[in-house]
C-alpha cells in the first residue's frame, strides 16, 4: 500500500512546463482551438510540425537510439498537463503516447526501427485502436486482418494504426499503413470536437505483426494503462484551468453589492474544486512516476488515477458551469469545451464503474 | 368545487364545443374559447374567464383536448403563463381589453425582458433605462435570456426608471412592442449547438406611456407577480420522467446485464427510480394541497429535486451508453429536427440539463428561498441595501 | 407509474394527531424517554395502558368485532409519526403494527378471534420474528418449531411471539406464547436504545399454525411491506423534528456577530433537510394510502418508502448533528438518539441496497 | 539535510542510546532524549534542540522507535504538538526553562483551553474573564471540549483581559496551573458513550503574572501559534485507514459475496479504496512539499477528505454488516477496553467519526479556509469588526 513512487516533479520540469505553455500561448488560442475543432482532421498540421521541430514534442519518450528525447514519461506528463489545459487539438496524444508506447513495449526492435524515427521526427502520425473484436490470418506469409475498432482517436488521419487482432496464438499487435487495401477509416461526429475520433473498418487488409504472436494481452494492457495515465495529466491541467477561470470570475461578477465569490455557496464549492484538483494533482504525478518506472503497482495506480481524475475532472466542469451561470452555458463561453472533454475522456479507455471493478480484482476483493 | 360552477363550466363548454370545429382553425377556437371564459376561468367575465375557481381550468383543459381542441398554453407559454395574469393583476382596462385575447389565440406571441448580464440572481441590478419623454419612454440597454424573443410581438419589460433611489424602488414595468424600431433581438447559442434563448438590445427604442403597467417605479411590485407564476410554471414545464425513461430502455437494451457494472448501474437506476418517483409525489401533494387553498414549499422543493435528478437521470444514459457516449449528433441542428422533448440523442439532454440548475432561479437561490422564506431563517447581512442605485451600481 | 393513491391526509387526522402529540408530551417527555431506554423491558407499563385506556393505540386497526378501532392503517401512521417524533420506546409498533397485521393478514379467523381482543384491549404484547430459519414439524396433532431468530423487536418481553417456519408445505406462520417450553430470549445490545431487540431461540417448542401452512412467503411479504412503511411514518416524524430543532438553534446560535442560520452553508443545508423531510412526507403518506387500500403497487411503494425515507431520515440526523457543532456530539444533546434510530431503521427489514435490488426485480429491470 | 546535520544527530543520537536503556524508565529516557537535543531537533540547544533543520526530527524518531524507546508525543501530544512550539515562540527564558522538559518526559501533561460554548467557530469570542490583581490574574469562566483535561498539570488558557476592544484585541494567553483552587474538571459523555473531553470551569482561579505568555492583549498572535501546530497535528492523527481495512474484512468475510446486493457495496467499497489512496498520497505530496520548504494547501485539504472518507468507511462498515450493525457493545465501556484505534466495534467507530467534521475546525470552517486564504476569495461582510467586544457580544 505504502507505495514509494515520488509525489512531486522536478525543479527541471518547470521549465519544460514553461517553454510548452508558452508555445501552446502563441500557437493555440481558444481562438485557434475553435478553428481547428471544427475542421474534419482536427489539427493544425503547422503548429505540430513547430511542435515536433521546435519543442521535439513528439520524439519527447522516443530513445535516443531511434532520434528521440530520451525522456521519460513523466516529462510527456508534465506537456500532457499544457495541452490539456488549453484543449489543444493535436496529434500528440494519439501517436506521441498511444502508438509510441505500444511499439516501444512491443519490444519489437525491427518495428521500433522502422517507425519510432518518423514519428520522433513528425513525420508519420499514429494511433492504436484498443476496442473491437479483429482477426488476423496468415495466407503464405503475410498477414491479413479482418474487423471493426470504433473510438479510435485521430483514426481517420492518421497514416500509422496499430491494432489488435486474434490469432490462432490469441490477441497479437498489428500495424496497419493508413493507405493499405481493404482500409477505411469513418470520421465519428463527437461530444467533444477537440478530440476526433474514427471507425476504422478493416477488410482482409494487409498488416504487420509487431512484436510476437500472442503477446497482444498483456501489450493491451499495458497500452491501456498508460493511456489512462496520460489522459489524467490532461484532466489535470483542464481541472487547473477552470479552477483558475472559476476564481477569477467569482471574485469581479457581482451580485447584490458583493463579489458572489464572498458567498459561501459560491466559495465552498470553490474550495470544493481546489480539493479535487490538488487530490487529483497527487495522484496522477504519482502514476507518471509509476509508469516510467514501470511499477509494480502501475496496473493499481492506473485504475485509482483513471476514477479519481475522471470524477473529479468532471466535477469541476460541472462547478464551473454552475458558478459561471448562464455565460457558462454559453457555446461562447470556454467552459463547455472542458466539460465536453471531461465527460468522454471519463468514458473513453473504461467507465469508472469498470476501472473500480478491475481495481477491485487486482486487490482480490 | 361548487355545482354553480360545474353548471357553468360544462354550458360554456357544451356551447363552445358545439359552435366551433376544434379541429378547424386553432385561432378561431381559441377565439371563441375566450369569448366563452373558459380561457383563465378565474378572470373576470369579459376577460377570458367566468369568474369561478382556479381549480376548473384543468377540467375545462381535459375536456377540451379531449376533444383534440387547441391549446392557448402551447404556443405561447410565457404569454399564457405569466403575461396574462400579470396584465390581469397590474393593467388598465384598456390594456386587458387589448392584449389578452390576442395573446390567448397565439396571434401574438409574448417574452420576457427581465435579465441582463449585470442582473441575473440579482435581477432587481436591471441597468436598461427608461427616460420619460413627453407621453414616450426611450429605452436603452440589453436584456438577455429571453426566450420566444425571435418571434414575439410583446414583451415584458423591466426597466430603471430612478437610477438615484434603491435598487428594488426604481424600477418600472412595460409592455415592449418588440417589433418597435431600436429594438434588435439576436439568438444566443447554447453549448448544446440549439439557440433556445435571445439578447434583445434597446436602442432608443419608444415605448407609448399607456403600456406602462401599473405606476412608476411600482416594476418590482408587478414583476414578483410575474415570476409567481414562473416558478410554478417550470416546475411543470421541467421533468426527468424522459430521461428516466430514456434509461429503463438503454439498461434493458444492454447485452451484460448481468455483469458486475451493469449490476451497479442498475442499482443507480433504480435509485434514481425512487428519487423521481418521490419528487412525482411531492409535486402531486404540491398540487393537491394548492387545491386545498395551502400553498406550501413543494413548488421551490420540486424544481430543486427535478433538476437534480434530471442532471443524473440524463448522466445515467450516457454513462449507460458508455464509449457510444463520446458521439453527438450535430451542433449546428435545426430545432425542427428534434424531438418532443427537443433532444435526438442522450447526450444533448445531458448537454441540457446542465442549464437546469441555473434557469428559472439558480439552485443557490433556491436555497436562499425555502431557508429564509419557508424555515424563516434570518438573511445574510445586505450591503447594499438603501444605498441608491447609481452608487451601489458602482461601488 | 401514475399512481391514484392520494397524497395528503385528512382534517379528522389532525384531531388524532393533536391527542397523541399531547399524550406523548404529558407522558413521554425526553427525560421520561431516558429514563425508559435504561431499563431492560425498554418500555413504561403505566405509559403503554394510558395508551390503550385513553386512547386505544394498541386497538387503532383492529376491527370492531375484534373490540379494536377498526381504523385503517393511515390512522395507525399518524400515530407512528408522533411517535418517531419522540422516539416514543414502547410495544407499540411490534405489537399494533407486526403482529397486528400478520394476523390480519393470515386470514384466521380463530386466531384472530383469539388474540386480537387482547391486543386491543393492551392485554396482550405481541412481535412478529421474520428473519432466521425456522423449521416446524408437527407430531401427533401439534407443531413444533426449532430454529433461531435475532433482531426481534421486543423479543425480550413480548407475551406472544410470531414466527415464520418451515414445513413440507413450506413457509408459514405459527404461534409462540412467551411461556413457551424450549423458548428462550435474550436481549440484545443495541446501538439504538429506544428500540429494544432480541435473539428468540426455539427448541422443539410447541407453537399453533397461523393461517393455512404453506402461505407464509406471501404472508411475510405483506407484513414486510406494512413494516416499511410503519417504520417511513416513524422517520418523517423524527426527521421533522430534527428540522425544527436545527432551525431554532442556528437561528438563536451567534458567531460572527451573527445567527449561524445566516450563513449560506448552514442555510442551505437546513434547506437541504426541508427539500429531504417534505419529499418523505410525500411518499410516506402515499405508501400509508397503499396499505390501507391493499393497492397493487404495494410492494413497489413500500420498496420506495424504505429506500427514499431511510436515506432521507439519516441525512437530516447527519446535517442537525454537523449544524450543531460540539453540542450535537454529546450524550446530554437528543441529536444522537435520532441518529441511531435513523441508522438502525435503514438496516432492520432489509438495507435499501436490497429494496433496490428487490425494486428493480419488481420493475423488470 | 546537511552532512553537518547528520554528525551532530549521528553522534547525539549514539550517545543517547549508549548512555541510556532504552527498555528502561521512559522518563529517564526521555529526559536524556532532551537534554542530548533530540526533543525537537530546531530548538536551541540547551531547550530539547541542536537548532537544526526540523526534518530531522523523524529520522531521530525512526531510530529511537527501531531502538524501542518511548516517544514523547504519545503520553502528551497536546504538549509536545502545541505547547512546546508555543512556548518556545512566545515564552519567556525562564518559562522555556520550567516547562520544557517536564513536558517532552511527560511528567506534565498539557491540555488546551481555548473552546467555549460561545465560541466554537468563532474561537476568538471568548469570555472567560482574566482580571488582574497586583501580580496575579484571576480567571472566571467555562471552557469546553478540554481532551487530557483530567490528567493535565498545564492549560493553555486564553482569557479576555479587555473587553472594551475588538474581540481579537482583548485577548491574553496564560499557561494555568489546572491543580490552583477555582480549577474544576467535568468529564463530557459524548454519543459514543465515551468521554475523550471534558468541560472545565473556573472560579476566581488565580495565576501568577509570571506564567503570562508574551504581551498582556498579544493572546490571539499566540493562539495562532498553537492552532497552526494544531492543525497539522490532526492532519496527522485523523486517519481513514483502519476504517477502509475493516470494511475490507468485513467485505471478504461475507458469504455472499456474488450476490447482487455485494456487487453494489462492492463498488463502494473500492471506490473508497481509490480515494482513500488518493487522499493518502495528497498527504505525502503535501509532506514532502513541506520538506521541501514550500508549505501547500495539502494540510487543509486531507483534513477535509479524510473527515469525509473517515465518515463513509465507517459507514460502509455498518452497511456491510447489515442488520448485525444496529448492535453496539456498551456505553458505558472504560476506555482502556478499546483497542488501538479506541474502537471495540465498528459501531462505536461509526459514531466517533461524526465529530470528525466538527472537532480541530469544522468542515465549513476548512472551505472558508480554503476559499479565502488559498483561493484569495472574499471574505464574507463582517458585522462584528472593529466593535468592542463587550457591545458585539450583546447585539
Amino acid at each position: 500500500m505504502a507505495s514509494t513512487q515520488p509525489v512531486l516533479l522536478r525543479p527541471e520540469h518547470d521549465e519544460l512546463r514553461t517553454s510548452v505553455r508558452k508555445f501552446l500561448a502563441d500557437t493555440s488560442p481558444e481562438s485557434a482551438v475553435r478553428a481547428v475543432m471544427e475542421t474534419a482532421t482536427g489539427y493544425d498540421p503547422d503548429v505540430w510540425r513547430r511542435a515536433c521541430d521546435e519543442l521535439g514534442l513528439a520524439a519527447l519518450i522516443v530513445p535516443e537510439q531511434y532520434g528521440g528525447g530520451g525522456y521519460s514519461f513523466v516529462e510527456i506528463g508534465v506537456v500532457l498537463e499544457e495541452s490539456g489545459r488549453v484543449l489543444w487539438p493535436s496529434p500528440l496524444f494519439a501517436t506521441a503516447v498511444l502508438a509510441t508506447t505500444a511499439i516501444l513495449s512491443s519490444q519489437d526492435l525491427e518495428a521500433a526501427a522502422d517507425y519510432l524515427p518518423p514519428i520522433a521526427a513528425g513525420t508519420l502520425r499514429a494511433t492504436v485502436a484498443t476496442s473491437g473484436a479483429l482477426v488476423a490470418t496468415r495466407t503464405n506469409g503475410t498477414w491479413q486482418v479482418t474487423g471493426t475498432s470504433s473510438y479510435v482517436i485521430d483514426g481517420h488521419t492518421a497514416e500509422l494504426v496499430l491494432v489488435f487482432a486474434e490469432t490462432e496464438a490469441g490477441l497479437s499487435l498489428f500495424a496497419v499503413n493508413g493507405d493499405a487495401a481493404g482500409l477505411t477509416r469513418e470520421a465519428q461526429s463527437t461530444m467533444d470536437l477537440t478530440r476526433k475520433l474514427a471507425a476504422v473498418c478493416l477488410e482482409a487488409t494487409p498488416a504487420r505483426l509487431v512484436g510476437t504472436e500472442g503477446a497482444g494481452a498483456d501489450l493491451l494492457e499495458r497500452v491501456l494503462a498508460a493511456a489512462a495515465v496520460a489522459l489524467a495529466a490532461e484532466q489535470v491541467g483542464g481541472a487547473q484551468r477552470l479552477l483558475e477561470l472559476t476564481v477569477d470570475y467569482v471574485k469581479d461578477r457581482k451580485q447584490f453589492g458583493r463579489a458572489i465569490g464572498s458567498f459561501q455557496a459560491v466559495k465552498h464549492r470553490c474550495a470544493d474544486m481546489l480539493v479535487d484538483v490538488e487530490t487529483a494533482r497527487a495522484v496522477m504525478v504519482h502514476a507518471l512516476w509509476s509508469v516510467a518506472t514501470d511499477s509494480d503497482e502501475l496496473a493499481e495506480d492506473a485504475a485509482t488515477a483513471k476514477v479519481f481524475c475522471s470524477d473529479a475532472y468532471l466535477s469541476c466542469a460541472g462547478a464551473a458551469i454552475q458558478l459561471h451561470g448562464g455565460i457558462g452555458f454559453t457555446w461562447e463561453h470556454s467552459a463547455h469545451l472542458f466539460f465536453k472533454r471531461a465527460k468522454t475522456s471519463q468514458l473513453i479507455f473504461g467507465h469508472p464503474v469498470h476501472h473500480r471493478r478491475h481495481l477491485g480484482d487486482l486487490l482480490d476483493l | 368545487m361548487d355545482d354553480a360552477g360545474a353548471k357553468l363550466v360544462d354550458a360554456a363548454l357544451a356551447a363552445l364545443l358545439s359552435s366551433v370545429d376544434p379541429h378547424g382553425d386553432p385561432r378561431e377556437f381559441l377565439g371563441a374559447q375566450f369569448d366563452a371564459g373558459l380561457a383563465w376561468v378565474s378572470f373576470p367575465v369579459g376577460l377570458g374567464g367566468l369568474d369561478i375557481s382556479v381549480e376548473w381550468q384543468t377540467y375545462v383543459n381535459e375536456r377540451i383536448s379531449a376533444a383534440d381542441g387547441p391549446s392557448g398554453f402551447a404556443g405561447n407559454p410565457l404569454g399564457y403563463g405569466m403575461g396574462g395574469p400579470t396584465v390581469l393583476a397590474h393593467g388598465t382596462p384598456q390594456q386587458q381589453e387589448r392584449l389578452l385575447r390576442p395573446l390567448f389565440t397565439g396571434e401574438e406571441i409574448w417574452c420576457q425582458l427581465f435579465s441582463e448580464p449585470s442582473a441575473g440572481s440579482d435581477l432587481a441590478n436591471v441597468s436598461t433605462r427608461a427616460r420619460q419623454e413627453g407621453d414616450e419612454w426611450v429605452i436603452d440597454g440589453q436584456k438577455v435570456w429571453t426566450s420566444w424573443g425571435h418571434v414575439a410581438r410583446w414583451g415584458m419589460l423591466l426597466a430603471r426608471t430612478d437610477p438615484d433611489v434603491p435598487k428594488h424602488r426604481g424600477l418600472t414595468y412595460f409592455i415592449c412592442d418588440m417589433t418597435t424600431p431600436g429594438v434588435e433581438v439576436r439568438p444566443l447559442r447554447q453549448m448544446t449547438g440549439n439557440a433556445e434563448f435571445n439578447e434583445v438590445y434597446f436602442t432608443e427604442a419608444r415605448i407609448s406611456d399607456s403600456m406602462r403597467l401599473d405606476a412608476i417605479g411600482a416594476g418590482w411590485a408587478v414583476a414578483l407577480t410575474t415570476l409567481s407564476n414562473e416558478r410554478y410554471m417550470l416546475s411543470e414545464g421541467l421533468s426527468a420522467e424522459p430521461a428516466l425513461a430514456t434509461a429503463i430502455e438503454l439498461w434493458r437494451a444492454r447485452a451484460d446485464r448481468d455483469s458486475p457494472e451493469a449490476i451497479v448501474l442498475r442499482d443507480r437506476l433504480v435509485d434514481l427510480h425512487v428519487r423521481i418517483r418521490a419528487n412525482r409525489l411531492t409535486m402531486r401533494r404540491g398540487d393537491a394541497l394548492r387545491d386545498a387553498g395551502d400553498v406550501g414549499p413543494q413548488g421551490s422543493i420540486a424544481k430543486l429535486n427535478t433538476v437534480r435528478l434530471n442532471q443524473a437521470a440524463t448522466e445515467l444514459c450516457v454513462d449507460l451508453l458508455g464509449e457510444e457516449g463520446m458521439l453527438f449528433g450535430s451542433y449546428s441542428l435545426a430545432d425542427a429536427e428534434l424531438n418532443d422533448y427537443g433532444y435526438d440523442t442522450p447526450m444533448r439532454a445531458y448537454l441540457r440539463a446542465r442549464a437546469n440548475s441555473i434557469e428559472g432561479g439558480t439552485s443557490e437561490i433556491l436555497h436562499n428561498i425555502l431557508g429564509e422564506r419557508v424555515l424563516g431563517l434570518p438573511a445574510e447581512p445586505r450591503v447594499d441595501k438603501d444605498i441608491s442605485w447609481r452608487v451601489a451600481a458602482t461601488h
